[in-house]
């Protein structure tokens, strides 16, 4: 995890850049821009717990998806007996996911830390198809979502009229990044992660507990993503599939940002958001806001490889 | 000795080669569809020996799928020659994206194969003129007009070649070229070891071998589409199939392949409700009490059992 | 490898003998049975609904003494959505159960990969599912084969129909410029190509988006584009999971279009306590305001809770009903499971569904036995579906304009 | 005639300058010690040289042939051999296999050739039970093990980064003897090492790294009391 560090020289010239070309989007293209900042953040929200753990704890968690879609029921039918909006339920929803994420880790992934690298891969692949069939068994595949009037307000800026609510999305992800920087910098368990994440075995030498670090940082993660699921639903329908397409999305994000480097994971979620949203703008182009995602993920994987090579 | 060495190999055989004699449709079916995910398993674990993560079989199977039933229905080959031309467009094609994307390591070649997949999807999905667009093509008869014998002896033999590619593989300096790069690319390379041009050469033979197994899905069940001959089914299946029966070698990917293949048909007879909540649950817990794969834990037992009587 | 390898190898072959042996012993004692073959993908909620009605179908007509005095046993498999297992399902129906008929189906990409299996048998096959007029084409000249649902350009065509009939009636309603939002897969896709034709006196242009199903789920920039296209009618063809969110972001970009149509396979379960919902139009086969209008709904309805204690959620529960219903009045018919007079008994069919029509067959434009072939137009008024047109089965009057509060 | 011989080498990361200005030549049958405080840029400029980094300037010539350029397994065709400091043994290989790499794809042997080819060089260095698997051998064994497979390419200049490491002084005995056998079949040697006493009793020549550059060049005994080296060492020890 090398985080913030790296940050400074390069991020603000190209934080001139972005700023530029903000600019001139919001004079050409104003909605591209806006549902691009909010589309992208919610790729950016769901993506920073993802993350999380493959930056410390070094497991590509195909399952966190699914948890995201259970944290999705939770906040529903937790709303349906009680009557929690569910952004209220994201409260209980971080206390019953960093439970599940803690009896998962203990119950599974601790077993495997020590097997070869990618029966990790497989564990969470197995994992998530029990989440996403456990959740098809209990609520049937068919999609629920509550009614919330304050998903549809709007706002009115001279001539345009666009969403204000889905900004929710953009700030929670600014915000979490800002919280989980704060935390991997200024507390002891941050720091341990941080120190984990980027050599285990150094970490062990200096007297951390790597293996309640990994529950921690896995609970953490496991409760945000559960308690952004919520936070999904107010605005998308959940479903047992509904999500197995963001766990692919996040993984992507983070490869785009490169392991360990949350900021580039939010500046990249914005990026593909804004990207995709700038191609679905344009009638009749629509079917290739996907190889827009695509390319540009090839795009800066192959680039950055190719200066660090000759650099 | 040496021949009670080969006893297993040959009874197997034996059995594939003779299995429609003694099964009825219903088990060539479900045997011929185990044996396409075999050869998918087979051929991503022969990349995986050189330490790359592949995420683009489903991609090069869908690319095969696409160009074996193009070529069969605009130029009206044989299906046999279009197939084997779909294996050659995913090699091909793989062989040119390997120049570009084989200098990527670990995640990052993992999900750039997985975005190239992705957009083989999306740019056939936009051509409908030629490709029939979202709803794909249909073929006017399927291969063999469907008799599972038949087709389940074509799979097999596209299933043995790729075993045989695999053994070949695993004993020829290929093996040692492919280990010492998963082991330790530097290494490799200052000992001699041509780095970029054996992933190259893997790349492009394994893909052309899922290029081949998707021509022959394609004209055994008559058609492409988009979401169809793409499903991610067709890389996640094959990888639990392979990390399943053990990773780096020719029997593991086999075994699980047989195994899991076996079990979902099983479990969905069994249980109609739910039976992939227990087909998931089968696969944690194999992988955390078999870390090695069901042929580690074979090998394993076979090393006790022989300490056991006091064997070398 | 050893013998002891080899010995392993032996034990699961025997196992894998004794398996198949024991499952072909216990159907060959079940011999006086009638058998029904379903395929069904059970981990959606259309086959696992579908599977339950057509259990509540054979649970009746056994009830009542069964079919020719032979008790009904149907079969069930799961097609797992995949065009592999669903080929599986019908050669393990054909060879080891040895079912007489082969009812079920969902998606059309599955259908096509059973077709070759099916055409090898060559049994008596009712069929629910697979809309596209790909599997038409693949089902050419199968003098056995019976589909119900109406494919896509028929089901076109049933609107153009239907808005017709709706203009006239209440001449209040104009259409003139049609906007089709259509999800990006072949459903989608198909359904507006088919729709071009249909309407093709209609000025039509259409965008399509991605599907929440697949990971999508935001509309908007195809939202602007029908704004500005400003249409009498706008209509979204996609799935269940689009069905709120696109409501949602419609209010929220401020897009009222006067007809607001959605075309998904199947509504959310909470959809009608949206208050967004209120005016919107549905195209679909059935919905539970039908019980109203129908005695045979009422009764499906009613037994369905009876027995499962939960609702029909989507038409596929009524259809798999239907179902099982047409292939045994017409083996009564037919007095025997010879497949000439069952073809024969079939193609008589006169069944009054719980979708509200009755049923018969006629030829469509490629295949002998259509099914149905029209659609309903419905409209969600107060929280529930009412069917607005035909209007022979109409529950309640069309409201009009869509106002979008 | 220079079997290698470097100009102005140089190589930046960054902002880094990790060797600077290396130039030197390395004599047929020559033992030369690179030795230098930790960070001096030794296993950089063996890197470099062997091909793993390409160098920002400078030139390196094999023999006759400019090898600047080159990729690393050109390099080693043409006779470069290298150990590595932190031992990588091949964990998926046998000890044979190890070994063979280098003959397979240095040498470009077959592979039954090269199964006799790692047999020969395991005899000569005293490695026994060559189809152990490589959990099995001990760092000795090991450490042989890496010369071994830089061996079986057939090198005419072979690399050693801090081989003796880990040794006891039976075991360093042991090793000396092995790479003087080497250089007597005619292969000059490269060593970098920390262990003064290997590098006085080894080498022919030393030369010493510091901030990447040269900045003493000669005998050990001349070398060790340049006062530049001993500032050099001494800055480290505080």
């Amino acid at each position: 995890m090398r985080l913030l560090r790296r940050l400074r020289r390069g991020q603000v010239l190209l934080l001139l850049v972005s700023l530029g070309v903000l600019v001139l989007m919001m004079l050409w293209k104003p909605y591209a821009l806006i549902e691009g900042l909010q589309r992208g953040g919610l790729y950016a929200l769901i993506a920073l717990p993802m993350a999380l753990i493959l930056g410390v704890v070094g497991i590509i968690n195909l399952a966190h998806g699914e948890f995201m879609m259970l944290g999705a029921y939770f906040a529903y039918w937790l709303g349906v007996y009680t009557g929690l909006d569910p952004l209220v339920a994201m409260i209980p929803a971080l206390v019953a996911f960093a439970l599940l994420g803690a009896a998962t880790y203990l119950l599974t992934i601790r077993r495997a830390l020590k097997a070869p690298e990618l029966n990790q891969l497989l564990l969470t692949f197995g994992v998530a198809m029990v989440g996403a069939e456990f959740a098809n068994l209990m609520w049937t595949s068919q999609p629920l979502k509550p009614h919330l009037s304050y998903v549809y307000s709007s706002m009115t800026l001279g001539k345009l009229r666009f969403g204000a609510y889905a900004f929710v999305y953009t700030v929670s992800a600014i915000v979490l990044l800002v919280l989980l920087s704060l935390f991997l910098r200024r507390t002891r368990l941050g720091r341990a992660a941080l120190a984990v994440g980027q050599n285990p075995r150094g970490a062990k030498l200096v007297g951390i507990d790597i293996n309640r670090t990994y529950l921690a940082i896995f609970s953490l993660s496991i409760a945000l993503v559960g308690a952004i699921g919520a936070m999904f639903l107010t605005r998308n329908s959940v479903f047992p599939s509904a999500g197995s397409p963001y766990t692919m999305k996040s993984f992507c994000l983070i490869a785009l940002a490169g392991i360990g480097n949350l900021p580039s994971v939010v500046w990249g979620g914005f990026g593909l958001g804004i990207a995709e949203a700038l191609v679905l703008s344009f009638r009749g182009y629509g079917g290739w806001a996907d190889v827009v995602f695509f390319a540009v993920l090839v795009a800066v994987i192959l680039g950055r490889s190719y200066r660090r090579q000759t650099a | 000795m040496r021949i009670a060495r080969y006893v297993p190999y040959l009874v197997g055989a034996a059995v594939a080669a003779t299995f429609p004699l003694f099964s009825g449709a219903y088990l060539e079916q479900v045997a011929g569809a185990t044996l396409i995910y075999l050869t998918l398993a087979l051929s991503w674990d022969m990349l995986l020996r050189s330490g790359q993560l592949g995420f683009g079989t489903a991609g090069f199977f869908g690319l095969g799928s696409y160009a074996a039933v193009l070529l069969f229905l605009n130029v009206g080959v044989q299906p046999f020659v279009s197939i084997i031309f779909g294996g050659i467009v995913a090699g091909v094609v793989a062989l040119l994206l390997g120049l570009a994307v084989l200098r990527l390591r670990g995640m990052y070649f993992a999900i750039t194969t997985l975005a190239l997949a992705g957009i083989f999807a999306v740019v056939l999905r936009n051509f409908p003129s030629l490709t029939g667009g979202a709803e794909g093509k249909m073929l006017p008869s399927c291969i063999f007009s469907g008799d599972t014998a038949n087709v389940y002896w074509l799979i097999l033999v596209v299933a043995v070649m790729t075993i045989v590619i695999s053994e070949v593989f695993e004993r020829t300096r290929i093996h040692v070229a492919l280990t010492s790069i998963r082991n330790d690319e530097r290494v490799a390379k200052s000992s001699g070891v041509n780095v970029f041009k054996y992933l190259v050469f893997v790349f492009a033979v394994t893909s052309a071998i899922q290029g081949i197994a998707g021509g022959v899905y394609a004209h055994v069940f008559g058609f492409v589409s988009p979401e169809g001959s793409f499903s991610a089914n067709f890389l996640l299946l094959p990888l639990a199939m392979a990390l399943l029966g053990g990773i780096h070698s020719t029997w593991g990917p086999v075994i699980g392949a047989l195994v899991l293949g076996a079990l979902s048909e099983y479990l969905k007879l069994q249980i109609p409700y739910g039976h992939l909540l227990v087909y998931g649950a089968i696969i944690v817990v194999v992988i955390l009490f078999l870390p090695q794969g069901l042929s580690g834990a074979a090998r394993a037992w076979r090393g006790r059992s022989h300490a056991a009587r006091g064997a070398r | 490898m050893s013998l002891k390898g080899k010995r392993m190898g032996l034990r699961v072959w025997a196992l894998a003998i004794l398996v198949v042996v024991g499952v072909g012993l216990f159907v060959a004692a079940d011999e006086g049975t009638i058998k029904l073959g379903a395929i069904l993908p059970l981990g959606d909620i259309t086959g696992a609904q579908a599977s339950k009605a057509m259990q509540l179908a054979v649970a009746e007509i056994n009830a009542a003494g069964g079919v020719l005095g032979r008790q009904l046993e149907l079969f069930i498999v799961d097609d797992e959505s995949k065009p592999d297992k669903g080929a599986a399902a019908v050669d393990l129906l054909a060879t080891v159960d040895n079912v007489d008929v082969f009812i079920g189906g969902m998606s059309s990409g599955v259908h096509l990969g059973e077709l070759p299996a099916l055409k090898k048998y060559e049994k008596v096959t009712v069929w629910i599912g697979a809309a596209s007029s790909l599997v038409e084409q693949a089902a050419v000249g199968l003098d056995w084969y019976f589909h119900i649902h109406p494919w896509d350009y028929l089901q076109g065509a049933s609107y153009v129909q239907g808005w017709a009939d709706l203009q006239t009636q209440y001449p209040l309603i104009k259409i003139s410029k049609v906007f089709w939002a259509y999800e990006d897969g072949a459903f989608g896709t198909s359904s507006f190509q088919g729709s071009l034709v249909a309407f093709s006196n209609w000025l039509n242009s259409g965008e399509p988006f991605k599907s929440a199903l697949l990971g999508g789920g935001d509309y908007r920039s195809v939202l602007r584009h029908a704004m500005d296209y400003d249409p009498d009618m706008f209509v979204w063809v996609g799935y269940a999971a689009d069905a709120l969110p696109m409501m949602e972001q419609a209010a929220e970009i401020g897009f009222t279009p006067p007809l607001f149509v959605g075309s998904p396979p199947g509504w959310p379960a909470d959809f009608g306590t949206s208050p967004l919902a209120e005016g919107v139009i549905s195209y679909g086969m059935w919905a539970p305001s039908i019980k109203d209008v129908s005695p045979v709904s009422q009764h499906f309805w009613d037994a369905y809770i009876a027995k499962f204690s939960e609702q029909p959620a989507t038409y596929f529960a009524p259809l798999g009903y239907t179902n099982v219903y047409v292939v045994a009045e017409a083996i009564q018919r037919a007095g025997t499971l010879e497949k000439q007079a069952l073809i024969t008994a079939l193609e008589a069919t006169n069944y009054a569904s719980p979708l509200g029509e009755t049923l018969t067959f006629t030829p469509s434009k490629l295949i002998a036995h259509q099914g149905f072939r029209n659609q309903k137009i419905l409209q969600w008024q107060d929280g529930q579906q009412q069917v607005i047109w035909p209007f022979a089965y109409a529950t309640a009057l069309p409201r009009y304009p869509f106002t979008g509060k | 005639m220079a079997v290698l011989r470097t100009e102005s080498l140089e190589r930046r990361f960054g902002g880094l300058v990790a060797v600077h200005d290396l130039t030197f030549e390395l004599a047929e049958n020559e033992i030369l010690g690179i030795i230098g405080p930790n960070g001096a840029g030794k296993t950089t400029a063996i890197n470099v040289i062997s091909g793993l980094y390409m160098p920002t300037t400078g030139r390196i010539f094999l023999g006759e042939d400019e090898i600047t350029y080159a990729p690393p397994h050109v390099r080693c065709h043409m006779g470069i051999g290298r150990t590595f400091q932190l031992v990588h043994p091949l964990v998926d290989l046998t000890a044979r296999e190890n070994i063979m790499v280098g003959a397979l794809f240095g040498r470009n042997q077959r592979l039954r050739q090269a199964r006799k080819t790692a047999e020969e060089i395991a005899a000569k260095l005293d490695l026994e039970g060559i189809d152990r698997s490589v959990s099995d051998l001990t760092v000795l064994e090991i450490k042989k093990l890496e010369i071994g497979r830089a061996l079986a390419s057939n090198p005419k200049v072979l690399f050693l980064d801090e081989v003796m490491a880990g040794l006891n002084s039976d075991e360093t005995k042991a090793a000396l003897d092995a790479v003087r056998r080497i250089r007597d079949q005619g292969v000059a040697i490269c060593v970098v090492e920390h262990v003064m006493s290997v590098i006085r009793d080894l080498t022919d020549r030393v030369v010493v790294l510091d901030g990447g550059t040269i900045i003493a060049e000669g005998p050990y005994s001349k070398v060790s009391a340049d006062p530049r080296v001993i500032a050099a060492y001494l800055g480290e020890e505080e």
